[in-house]
């Protein structure tokens, strides 16, 4: 609901009460939901709910004034912005945390450190028929190559695709898909030739019982890292994540006091989610947005 | 007839053929039984052992935490599902009791449009719990009602996936009460309200509860359909009516055990132990109460 | 009642009975209004005529996404296609996937048959049992412990299944990949036992008492009656229960949806993993498919199969029970 | 009182009984005997319109109630009923007090009683089962002998003040002393009431009734059973000296 | 042939009958007549041990089958009930064919047969039915009218060679022209087995039988109602000129 008069009184020291209303991409949801979690901690009455409609399907809702915060894997798309545009609403793009994508192995994979996206495009593109290592490059071993990724309708595999095979959704099909990365970590962990990928977090709990590739965007071969991923050297499988406010649910003082608390704790808020944190001068941007909005909603 | 000349007295004791495969028959019986319930019992073990890590006041006092998984709970569901339980209740029980009153009590099985009522319902009965959602989807959450992925719509989701369930076991119940305290009370003059209403229902009423509260237990584990209508989301409050937005125990469980983290895992485990003790409570009472108040006519 | 033919005027007097009908005429007309009575009436109907509004509804909710579905892709194409990528490519371009649902028809079938192979010989032997061997006491005990086994909720044995059964079956069975839809079979099995067992033994049950005595009578004993009498005697409830016990197996999704895995891809090897027809609907419902995207409507029409499906399988079933019944 | 014209009843396609021409006497007892399946129950439900209560059964013909032919659209089924009694084979109490079970026919039926208490009393005197029961009023019917059970049976139906009473076989789950109680509360109930009564037992029939019906069920060509009525006359005429060679084998035991 | 002795059969706790002496002819008919649940169906379920079917049922007493109690532990069920037949009240075949109705008792008492064609047609022709159906042998034995239905489940017991057929009312679902025709039929049998019927029409106890076995049921002080045999003399005597004065007014239709 986008009515003006349900939020709380915000005058003075009382404490902001009402429904933040929340929708979006799958892959920021813990963040928002730890967000929430921790600003309801300290305002009681105060409602944050997170969905998972996707970006895309978060944006759709947005733009029909059906929530106040849209959740965003990518940057949003020009017909995206169109469809706000004709509904007369506004919004800002803040970057709250970003994102890298690991490709792991067995830990008995002696035979590479380093794919370039080359290599993985010629693993993961639609149609490939690559079975064995061998294939990928000569030098290989013989050994079977088992695939484990996320599943088909997860923002992770609209992320890895477009990073790898250059179109958002274009994958081989025939690997083994699942949204439990515990299972990935069982599977690959299981066999020598597996090959797999999820969130840098996830492998970091894991790095004892996987193996991390660097990944050659052109600029020879990258660690994943926290550093690596926040300077965008870990290209391409580093990315930002967002959230976008409307403006006119700024305008309630929930909203407005949640918008504020995300990013004044967002490194709590980051770690609890276990992504990337911003770096300073990513925070200070999206900072001075914020002011910069409040400032035109003449606050 | 042959005069077969016939060994009087103790050649009664001749015979036993086939005994011995008769015992083994009676084996392989009694054995298919001994499978299924070292399964259920197995997997009672399994839950009872991987719950009780988590099964303390917090599971049921504190909120979902992405944060502090050790301590959180699994409040919000727990509200949800009594929500959406005590609304399904509310609706599906009133229609289901009164299409099965009218079918049973009311109805000319001849007529072609109740034996299509009929047939319907035994359709319905089967029709996959996804395809409910699916409707649900199409009418409440969107479509014409448009309410969102509240409460209201949970409610209806599971309503429409038990009315079948209630029509047909409130007509075995009715069926049950025996004629002649229908007819008796006819034969006096009642109406034939008046004669449901008096005698046959009241005659019915353990039969009835027994078969809601089955039904009723089949609606609160249920997922499937939630996950259609959008009772997936991240909620840490509970809901305070039927606009509110809701998750329930099922869903959260869904939601649960793939997450990364152990705590999760044990969480979910605890909620799978309390949702099971909640139907496992429903289903004992529903069999007492059978067993207490059904009637041999 | 109707069609009386009516005797036009006095009633004759018959078997010479000396106090005849008195002319006297009562009035049998109603003595108090009773609107109430209609009231009810309409209402218990308009409850009964709900569900007629329910199976509307449902198809109507079916329909709309099915036409646009259908506007892009090939009923044939559909159907018999051996390839489904609804969910790859690009979100909202329909050419750039395959559309061949067989696959998620496929592994629905194949766990379904696993199901079967667990539950029939499991709930027709306690069927058996506890229709002709067992005595009351027990049925009573047992009865309920069999139902608790449908009373789990599939979340739970689905997670079992994914947990449990599947690394155990990695012991003994040899397969690629972290799904099998064995495991999935096997627990689902269990969960449709109580349906195959309580139909079958309520059709055993309905044997006549007296087609047993017959048979004790002549000197059978209680194998041979349970055998040659009951079983064939209650063959059509039987069947019934079981085809019951397939369309549960056929819609059950959340059993599907987490153990046997979200690869959609054809295959007859029970011991692969393969996502199902309600696999494929929860995963798009429960993930983050744009309304008014392909894969959107992919999931309707999807469902509108399931739907069909399982009224197919259910109309076979009431034809049988319809047949039994007649027996007796 | 009651004349059955022309009378055929079919279930469905089946026609279980035609060409009933009768009539009942006020204030006598009339026994309607014959063989299982004749029809006998189905005569006796079309008089106070309990077979509208069985799908597919269908009354053609008249039976007329002082004349007035309670088949009629204008007709109030329950108006006929309360007026028609009935009891039926097998006792049939509600689950309810004894109390509640007498007082529910007045009840239903809206009856404008002074005190609900007399009329209980006064119909449980007239089924002969006051004082067995004066002091257990408020106690479950189930609890009561299945011979009382029946006689509460009749004290409901005579509750509503009604004219007739139908009893279909009241007696034969009951045994010989409790038959030999519900014999004499007939034949003093008929100083009040018109009753008409099947019955297997002849001797019955021929202990209470003033006048009998026999009625039989022949198979035509087609193997169809239908029930007919055979003779009707004076008890005395039917059991002394039948006009019809098949009454007098029924009666002699020769069949049924 | 068979001998009573202090026979006594309780329902759980209720007794149903009690002070059973008795003692059937070979070769002959034996009727035992009284009212309802005086206990003859028990008494006759009692002979081929057919109440170990019913849950709780308890014999107190001795059956001697040829001298041998067929209760003592080492008796072989089967082997009593392939030599004691049985055919009920309602005629109840298998939903089979005809053939394999009357097959059924050899094959699954695992009789030697030199060919089961004969053993069926010489049933048949015991049973009088073979005329009747021996065009359709293979058609299922629902398609018979119910005394065809009633005679093939005779023909069903005289497949296994029996020596002593029971029957409990087999005829109270059949019409006058079946009954006749199975009366008929039974006089005949009792020229090879020993018949033993239970029946509620007197007469025809009175027209087949030779001896007569009158049982009723007494309620005792605390109003339980217990089955005894009252009489048990040749149905001359019974019928002509009773000893006790119940069956007397039994047989007169002064109750039951
Ligand atoms: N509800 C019904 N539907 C179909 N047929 C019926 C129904 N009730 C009775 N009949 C048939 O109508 C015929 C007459 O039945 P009815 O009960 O009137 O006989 P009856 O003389 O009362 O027999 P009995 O002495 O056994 O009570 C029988 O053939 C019976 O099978
Ligand atoms: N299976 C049973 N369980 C408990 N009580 C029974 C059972 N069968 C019969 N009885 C009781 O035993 C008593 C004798 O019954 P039985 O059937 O032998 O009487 P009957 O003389 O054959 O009567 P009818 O003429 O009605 O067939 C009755 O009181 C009856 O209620
Ligand atoms: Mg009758
Ligand atoms: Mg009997
Ligand atoms: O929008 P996503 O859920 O795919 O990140």
């Amino acid at each position: 609901g986008g009515g003006q008069d349900d939020g709380g009184a915000a005058q003075g020291e009382q404490k902001p009460s009402g429904p933040v209303v929340i929708d979006g991409s799958s892959t920021v949801e813990p963040l928002s939901a730890a967000a929430g979690e921790l600003f309801m901690g300290e305002n009681p009455d105060v409602q944050v709910t997170v969905g998972t409609s996707g970006t895309g399907g978060g944006f759709k809702k947005f733009c029909a004034g059906e929530t106040d915060i849209s959740n965003a894997s990518r940057p949003i798309k020009d017909e995206e912005g169109k469809l706000c545009g004709d509904k007369s609403i506004s919004y800002t793009e803040l970057q709250v945390a970003n994102d890298a994508l690991t490709v792991v192995v067995n830990k008995e994979n002696t035979w590479t450190d380093c794919l370039t996206v080359e290599q993985l495009k010629k693993i993961w593109e639609p149609g490939s028929t690559v079975k064995s290592w061998k294939e990928v490059d000569p030098s290989y071993p013989d050994e079977p190559l088992n695939l484990y990724g996320a599943g088909a309708d997860s923002g992770t595999f609209d992320y890895f695709t477009q990073a790898v095979n250059g179109k958002e959704g274009e994958s081989r099909t025939d690997y083994n898909p699942t949204e439990d990365d515990n299972i990935t970590v069982q599977g690959v962990s299981g066999a020598k030739g597996a090959l797999g990928y999820f969130g840098f977090s996830y492998f970091e709990e894991n790095a004892s019982r996987l193996k991390a590739l660097k990944v050659d965007g052109g600029a020879g071969c990258v660690e994943p890292s926290v550093e690596t991923a926040q300077d965008g050297t870990y290209a391409p499988l580093a990315r930002p994540l967002f959230i976008y406010p409307s403006n006119t649910a700024l305008a309630k003082p929930q909203v407005e006091a949640f918008v504020e608390f995300y990013l004044e704790h967002n490194d709590e808020v980051v770690e609890a989610a276990r992504f990337v944190p911003l770096t300073e001068e990513q925070k200070t941007k999206a900072k001075d947005a914020l002011t910069e909005l409040k400032a035109k909603a003449g606050k | 007839m042959s005069t077969t000349t016939r060994n009087p007295a103790g050649a009664l004791r001749s015979g036993r053929r086939g005994s011995t495969s008769s015992t083994i028959f009676a084996a392989v019986l009694w054995a298919c039984l001994a499978i299924i319930c070292a399964f259920l019992f197995f997997i009672l073990a399994v839950i009872i052992q991987k719950g009780l890590a988590r099964f303390d006041l917090d599971l049921v006092t504190r909120q979902p935490s992405k944060i502090h998984p050790e301590t959180a709970g699994v409040a919000s569901a727990l509200y949800g599902t009594l929500w959406v339980s005590g609304l399904t209740a509310l609706i599906a029980l009133p229609l289901g009791i009164g299409a099965a009153v009218y079918l049973e009590e009311y109805a000319d099985p001849r007529a072609w449009w109740n034996r299509l009522i009929e047939l319907n319902i035994q359709n319905l009965a089967a029709v996959p719990t996804v395809i409910y959602g699916i409707l649900t989807l199409a009418f409440v959450v969107r479509g014409p009602l448009s309410v969102g992925a509240v409460v209201l719509a949970g409610g209806v989701a599971l309503s429409l996936l038990i009315l079948p369930v209630v029509i047909i076991t409130t007509r075995e119940a009715l069926r049950s009460v025996p004629s002649e305290i229908r007819s008796g009370s006819l034969a006096l003059g009642a109406t034939l309200w008046q004669t449901t209403w008096r005698q046959t229902l009241p005659a019915a009423v353990p039969g009835i509860a027994t078969g809601s509260i089955l039904a009723l237990s089949r609606a609160i584990g249920e997922a499937a359909p939630l996950i259609l209508v959008g009772a997936t989301t991240f909620i840490t409050f509970n809901p305070d009516g039927i606009f509110s937005r809701y998750t329930t125990l099922p869903v959260q469980i869904y939601n649960l055990v793939p997450q990364d983290r152990q705590e999760f895992r044990d969480l979910a485990y605890a909620a799978i132990l309390l949702l099971i003790i909640v139907l496992l409570a429903m289903n004992a009472l529903a069999i007492w109460l059978r067993n207490r108040y059904q009637r041999r006519w | 009642m109707t069609g009386g033919h009516r005797t036009e005027g006095g009633l004759p007097e018959t078997g010479g009975h000396p106090d005849l009908w008195r002319g006297v005429a009562v009035d049998l007309t109603p003595q108090r209004r009773r609107f109430g009575e209609k009231a009810i009436h309409i209402a218990l109907m308009g409850a009964a005529l709900l569900s007629v509004a329910v199976t509307a509804g449902i198809v109507l909710s079916l329909l709309t996404p099915l036409i646009s579905f259908f506007g892009h892709v090939g009923v044939g194409e559909f159907l018999f296609g051996t390839q489904w990528t609804a969910s790859f490519g690009d979100k909202f371009t329909w050419d750039d996937k395959s559309w061949g649902v067989l696959p998620l028809v496929v592994s629905t079938l194949m766990i379904t048959l696993i199901a079967l192979v667990v539950a029939v010989p499991l709930g027709l032997g306690a069927a058996i049992y506890l229709s002709e061997y067992a005595s009351d006491r027990v049925r009573k005990v047992l009865k309920p412990v069999l139902e608790i086994l449908a009373g789990i909720p599939t979340v739970v044995y689905g997670f079992l299944a994914l947990t449990i059964i599947t690394p155990a079956l990695a012991l003994v069975v040899d397969f690629e990949g972290i799904h099998t839809n064995l495991a999935p079979g096997i627990v689902m099995g269990f969960m449709i036992v109580p349906t195959v067992a309580s139909l079958s033994e309520d059709a055993m049950s309905a044997v006549p008492l007296v087609l047993r005595q017959g048979s004790y009578a002549l000197g059978a004993n209680r194998m041979r009656t349970t055998l040659r009498v009951v079983f064939p005697a209650a063959l059509s409830g039987i069947v019934a229960a079981i085809v019951l016990g397939i369309s549960r197996a056929v819609g059950e999704t959340m059993i599907v949806t987490i153990a046997a895995g979200s690869k959609a891809h054809l295959t007859f090897d029970p011991r692969e993993g393969a996502q199902t027809m309600t696999g494929f609907i929860a995963q798009i419902a429960s993930g983050d498919a744009p309304q008014g995207s392909p894969v959107y409507y992919s999931l309707f029409a999807v469902g509108a199969l399931l739907f069909v499906m399982t009224l197919l399988i259910n109309m076979i079933s009431i034809r049988l029970v319809r047949k039994y019944r007649q027996v007796y | 009182m009651i004349t059955l014209k022309d009378l055929e009843v079919y279930y469905g396609d089946f026609r279980a009984v035609t060409d009933v021409d009768m009539s009942f006497g006020s204030r006598e007892i009339t026994a309607l005997i014959g063989p299982s399946g004749c029809g006998k129950s189905t005569v006796l439900r079309c008089l106070n319109r309990m077979n509208d209560l069985v799908p597919g059964a269908r009354v053609v013909g008249a039976v007329a109630y002082h004349g007035t032919d309670i088949y009629a659209p204008e007709v109030d089924v329950i108006e006929v009923r309360r007026r028609i009694g009935m009891v039926f084979q097998k006792p049939n109490p509600f689950p309810k007090s004894i109390y509640d079970n007498v007082a529910y026919g007045p009840r239903v039926t809206g009856m404008k009683v002074d005190s609900m208490d007399e009329v209980v009393e006064r119909a449980l005197h007239g089924a002969a089962l006051w004082d067995e029961v004066k002091d257990k009023l408020k106690q479950n019917a189930f609890g009561l002998s299945g011979g009382q059970q029946q006689r509460l049976c009749i004290a409901r139906a005579i509750a509503t003040s009604p004219e007739v009473i139908l009893m279909d076989e009241p007696c034969s789950a009951l045994d010989p002393i409790a038959t030999a109680k519900i014999e004499d509360l007939m034949v003093e109930l008929a100083e009040r009431f018109t009753i008409i009564i099947v019955t297997h037992n002849m001797q019955q029939a021929a202990r209470v009734s003033q006048r009998t019906g026999f009625f039989t069920a022949e198979a035509d060509e087609q193997g169809q059973r239908t029930g007919k009525l055979v003779e009707f006359a004076t008890t005395e005429h039917i059991f002394g000296n039948p006009s019809d060679a098949r009454t007098e084998a029924y009666i002699t035991g020769r069949f049924g």
